[in-house]
């Protein structure tokens, strides 16, 4: 494995917030392309209601993002090496109930797929049943050497769809109603054995994370007993 | 006047207990808050963010020999000395002005809230050791608001003329009040002010609790040793509000809080145990444990501390009454009893 | 009519002098952007700028010796002392040179300014929060001592306060703070420039350092000042339903004290009773006792009565209400003016 | 009572508008500081703002769906004018009495 593919523990809760283990394992949160874990779960106030909540959570930063190694391989990125990286951190931190978006999305159900033992539940959203649009052409994120290279590194990587969908255990997936990458996330959820899917109006790629419902169906299904 | 930077990490244990020190400080302070917002305490003046410059400086302190002069902030600094929860629960239930522990046994002055005086406080005492030929330190805690008090300058050049075992620990938190340092101490630096009346002065990041420990001990050792007074700037920042009737948003403004808010010193001291010790995660859990217990402890025993009745406090005024105050304040007990 | 709180009644008139007099400021601890612990500076440092109305340093005597300065200079200051407990570090600039400067330099130097304190007790706050200074500050010479008991009275009294030409310190009853009255349509004072009701009734009689009567009766004079005034209100309305007539006058200025009030309403009713938190030791209340004493002593049938606090220091927030005087501490005193046999 | 008006707080990176999502809060809600108030998007991402102080909500400037300036009016919230004040306000309780009067006979 490719030790620049592992990402980068960048923010965690506080200790002593939670109310001990009975709120259930870590939550491991994991951001999407050309974002961080900053924007996409601070600002979006995902962990503010995680405290909230009670429940401890872990937010990384992907290779080439935020605080992690910036390799400008492609062969770094690719799909099975990212998958690798964040098993490696599940395994440290883990069991862990895996939450993430877009990229970190795909990244979660694969992982969750492939080491049904790392993860407890799995909450995924701004995904479809079809392989992400260019990455590289995303509209508004400067790309440097390194994102570039993580484009290509997913891009070329090999798709196996039924990886995408072997998790059994319970998932959540999710989208903005006017958001075209999610196109095909119910198919997903079909051949799911155990995923149902929230839909969120008026939100596409960039509002949905920030939606109160979201946050509050997701806390609720990660509390189930 | 020198900047030391941060020794090497001393045995990992030390940091550990400085580390549940400051978990148990923060604990008992947001739970105090949440109690003052439940109408169970009147008001409470919390010490967030300041717990390393608190703990670090007590930690330098050997009770049994030195002298602690504490003002109403320094719920840390008096947790580490050996105080009880309770006994610093008591004053914000309206039920004791200094705390319910007894200051002569403890070596520590009462919870005070006319800052300044009591650096004049110190100096007496250490005066007292000095005649009696003790090897022991007076430390005074005061913050940039209160160095702006002519009793403090007063105290440091007393301490300096009479070459006395103090430390003068100054947390330079950000805030007195609405006002910030700079707009409280003039030169910028209370640690500067040392050199103007000959004594050593050194600043210190008050949000790393082992260069406080060890800027703490190194001056406590030299007043020991007849080596005379120090004044400590510890650098740190008051996150809460001044009081849980203080408003902070309308003085300063989120973007400063947060940036200190990620300098947090409890988050610091963890992320060098996870460094250094490998089973650091099992070590936290037994700390919050013990820290859910004292809270539980704390909940409980609230209930039971007893208001002092009018008699027993009027008692307190005098060692020896003299009989016609006896008369006056039993007949003007008795109007209490007719009316 | 709209209502005011004493707060607000405080603030305005603040920001009526300030507007009035370009030579009048404020200083003192968290006043500006923070508008003051108790709120009543709020809004003045936006609306006067930084050089009207600034905050200091945490030092007592340095803002009171500042306020000296400042008048030597030509200003009109009005400097707040956050809370009664915390002006100790400022008596020596109080009792050395505030009221001796003038003597000293032979009249040449004036000291205009105005030191305003948020007094007394029974807001449960920590200790140093709820002292009576009153006693402290009359006894010094050349400085006069005011305390306000209702909203129209406190704007009265503070405009009339910054407008004398010596220093004045003014007893604000942070209990009352909140407060409310309604603003008397035709004694409406805000913006009607320095017109101060309080002046203007003494006009006829003394040199505007009057007292006033808040309830005239006919069997005893209840005589206080600042919170203690809205306590023998409430002590009065029980006589009443006793059958007795008390007459509860407000002595607003506790230097110079309005003697010729005083000694009026006492002979008339021939008893009287002092309230005041403070300690009764050397309270203020010995002082008035010992006037009456004097002018009125074939007139008294019975000793003056004094009600206040016993000889210990203000005690924790769980015994406040147990030693303020209460309404019932109250009708004792004036039950023994009662009982009193004279010789 | 004081009530204050607060801003669309400047949300960096530049950005000069955002649109009203959601408000997490209504009018006459009561709201604590940095508690979550109301989702916004922006031409970069939609974030959550904090309410900048406690209170209760009195009036909110923009509907959902609307468009504000940075610095343009948000919402306008009723902060107890005894907050932020040092001391508990003296409860107005009625007073009480047991003390009589006997006056005496000849007054």
């Amino acid at each position: 494995m490719i030790a620049a593919s592992i990402p980068v523990i960048a923010a965690r809760s506080a200790p002593g917030a939670q109310s001990g283990d009975a709120a259930g394992p870590p939550v491991l949160l994991v951001h999407g392309f050309g974002s961080d874990h900053a924007s996409t779960w601070a600002s979006s106030g995902w962990t503010a209601a995680l405290d909230a909540a009670g429940r401890r959570w872990i937010a990384v930063d992907l290779p080439g993002h935020g605080t992690a190694a910036r390799p400008t391989d492609p062969a770094a990125y690719a799909l099975e090496e990212l998958v690798a990286g964040l098993a490696a951190v599940a395994r440290e931190e883990g069991p862990v109930d895996l939450v993430g978006y877009s990229l970190g999305g795909e990244l979660a159900l694969r992982l969750a797929g492939a080491q049904p033992g790392l993860a407890r539940r799995v909450v995924a959203g701004g995904i479809g049943s079809h392989p992400p649009p260019e990455l590289g052409a995303v509209a508004g994120i400067p790309l440097d050497a390194a994102l570039l290279a993580c484009a290509e590194g997913v891009q070329q990587s090999p798709r196996d769809p039924a990886a995408l969908t072997a998790f059994s255990g319970r998932t959540l997936l999710f989208a903005g109603t006017e958001d075209p990458i999610a196109d095909g996330l119910d198919v997903l959820a079909d051949a799911m054995e155990d995923a149902e899917v929230v839909w969120l109006g008026r939100r596409h790629h960039r509002s949905t994370l920030s939606a109160s419902t979201l946050k509050r169906r997701a806390i609720a299904f990660l509390a189930e007993g | 006047m020198s900047t030391i930077e941060s020794p090497p990490v001393t045995a990992t244990s030390e940091l550990l207990s400085l580390y549940a020190q400051m978990r148990r400080t923060r604990a008992l302070n947001d739970e105090a808050i949440a109690l003052q917002r439940q109408g169970a305490l009147t008001g409470f003046p919390p010490c967030t963010g300041q717990e390393a410059a608190q703990v670090g400086s007590a930690a330098a302190l050997d009770p049994a020999v030195d002298f602690a002069f504490p003002t109403y902030r320094e719920l840390g600094a008096m947790l580490t000395l050996g105080i009880t929860p309770l006994a610093l629960m008591a004053p914000h239930r309206g039920l004791s002005f200094g705390g319910a522990f007894d200051a002569r046994e403890a070596h520590v002055a009462p919870i005070n809230a006319v800052v300044g005086g009591t650096a004049l406080h110190a100096v007496g005492w250490a005066m007292g050791a000095k005649l009696d030929g003790e090897e022991a330190c007076a430390l005074t805690y005061f913050g940039d608001g209160a160095s702006s008090q002519g009793e403090v300058h007063e105290a440091m050049n007393f301490a300096a003329i009479f070459e006395l075992p103090v430390v003068f620990l100054c947390q330079s938190n950000g805030w007195a009040i609405s006002t910030p340092t700079e707009r409280q101490v003039g030169g910028g630096s209370v640690a500067a002010r040392a050199a103007g009346y000959g004594l050593p002065g050194e600043q210190v990041d008050g949000n790393d609790v082992l260069a406080v420990r060890d800027a703490t001990a190194r001056a406590v050792h030299r007043a020991r040793c007849g080596g005379g007074a120090t004044v400590i700037e510890a650098f740190t920042y008051r996150l809460g509000p001044h009081s849980t009737s203080d408003d902070p948003s309308r003085y300063r403004d989120r973007a400063e809080e947060e940036a200190w808010e990620s300098r947090d010193p409890i988050d610091r001291a963890r992320e060098q145990l996870r460094g250094s010790l490998d089973d650091a995660e099992d070590h936290f859990a037994r700390i919050e444990h013990e820290i859910t217990l004292e809270l539980d402890a704390v909940r409980a025993g609230l209930g039971l501390l007893q208001a002092p009745t009018m008699r027993e406090q009027m008692e307190l005024a005098y060692a020896r009454m003299p009989a016609a105050t006896r008369a006056a304040n039993a007949a003007w007990l008795q109007d209490g009893i007719d009316g | 009519m709209a209502e005011w709180t004493m707060q607000e009644a405080l603030n305005a008139a603040l920001a009526d002098c300030l507007a009035d007099d370009d030579r009048t400021l404020i200083l003192g601890e968290d006043v500006g952007r923070n508008g003051g612990v108790f709120r009543v500076t709020a809004g003045l440092q936006e609306r006067f700028g930084e050089q009207r109305v600034f905050d200091t340093p945490l030092a007592e005597a340095g803002i009171l010796g500042t306020a000296v300065g400042l008048c030597m200079h030509g200003f009109r200051p009005i400097a707040e002392m956050q809370f009664d407990g915390f002006t100790f570090p400022a008596f020596n600039q109080l009792a050395a040179h505030v009221s001796k400067l003038r003597t000293r330099s032979g009249g040449a130097l004036n000291l205009p300014l105005t030191l305003r304190v948020p007094s007394y007790g029974a807001i449960r706050s920590p200790e140093h929060h709820s002292e009576s200074i009153e006693t402290f500050c009359a006894h010094l010479p050349s400085i006069k001592v005011v305390s306000p008991s209702t909203p129209s009275e406190a704007y009265a009294l503070l405009r009339a306060a910054v407008a004398d030409p010596d220093p004045v310190v003014f007893l604000e009853p942070k209990s009352r703070y909140w407060s409310r009255e309604e603003r008397v349509a035709g004694d409406d004072l805000v913006g009607a420039g320095a017109r101060q009701s309080g002046a203007d009734a003494d006009a006829e009689r003394g040199d505007g350092y009057a007292s006033r009567i808040v309830r005239s009766g006919s069997d005893v004079t209840l005589i206080a000042w600042g919170a203690c005034v809205q306590r023998c209100v409430q002590a009065a309305a029980f006589a009443a339903e006793d059958g007795v007539e008390v007459e509860v006058l407000d002595l607003r200025w506790l230097k110079p004290l309005d003697v010729d009030g005083l000694v009026a309403s006492v002979a008339r009713t021939r008893r009287a009773v002092v309230v005041h938190e403070a300690p009764v030791t050397l309270g203020l209340g010995a002082e008035v006792a010992a006037l009456l004493g004097e002018r009125l002593f074939g007139t008294l049938a019975a000793p003056v009565g004094r009600v206040g606090a016993p000889d210990m220091p203000y005690p924790v927030a769980a015994l406040e209400d147990e030693y303020l005087p209460s309404p019932d501490r109250i009708l004792l005193a004036i039950q023994r003016t009662f009982d009193a046999v004279a010789a | 009572m004081a009530s204050h008006t607060f801003t669309l707080p400047d949300l960096g990176e530049g950005l000069v508008e955002a649109t009203v999502l959601e408000w997490l809060v209504a009018v006459g809600d009561g709201v604590e500081r940095n508690a979550p108030l109301v989702e916004v998007e922006t031409t970069k991402a939609s974030t959550e703002l904090p309410s900048p102080a406690g209170g209760t909500v009195l009036e909110l400037h923009a509907a959902e769906g609307e468009t504000v300036a940075v610095g343009a009016p948000l919402f306008t919230l009723e902060i107890a004018a005894e907050s932020g004040i040092v001391g508990t306000v003296p409860a107005e309780a009625p007073p009480t009495r047991r003390v009589r009067l006997r006056p005496p006979a000849a007054r």
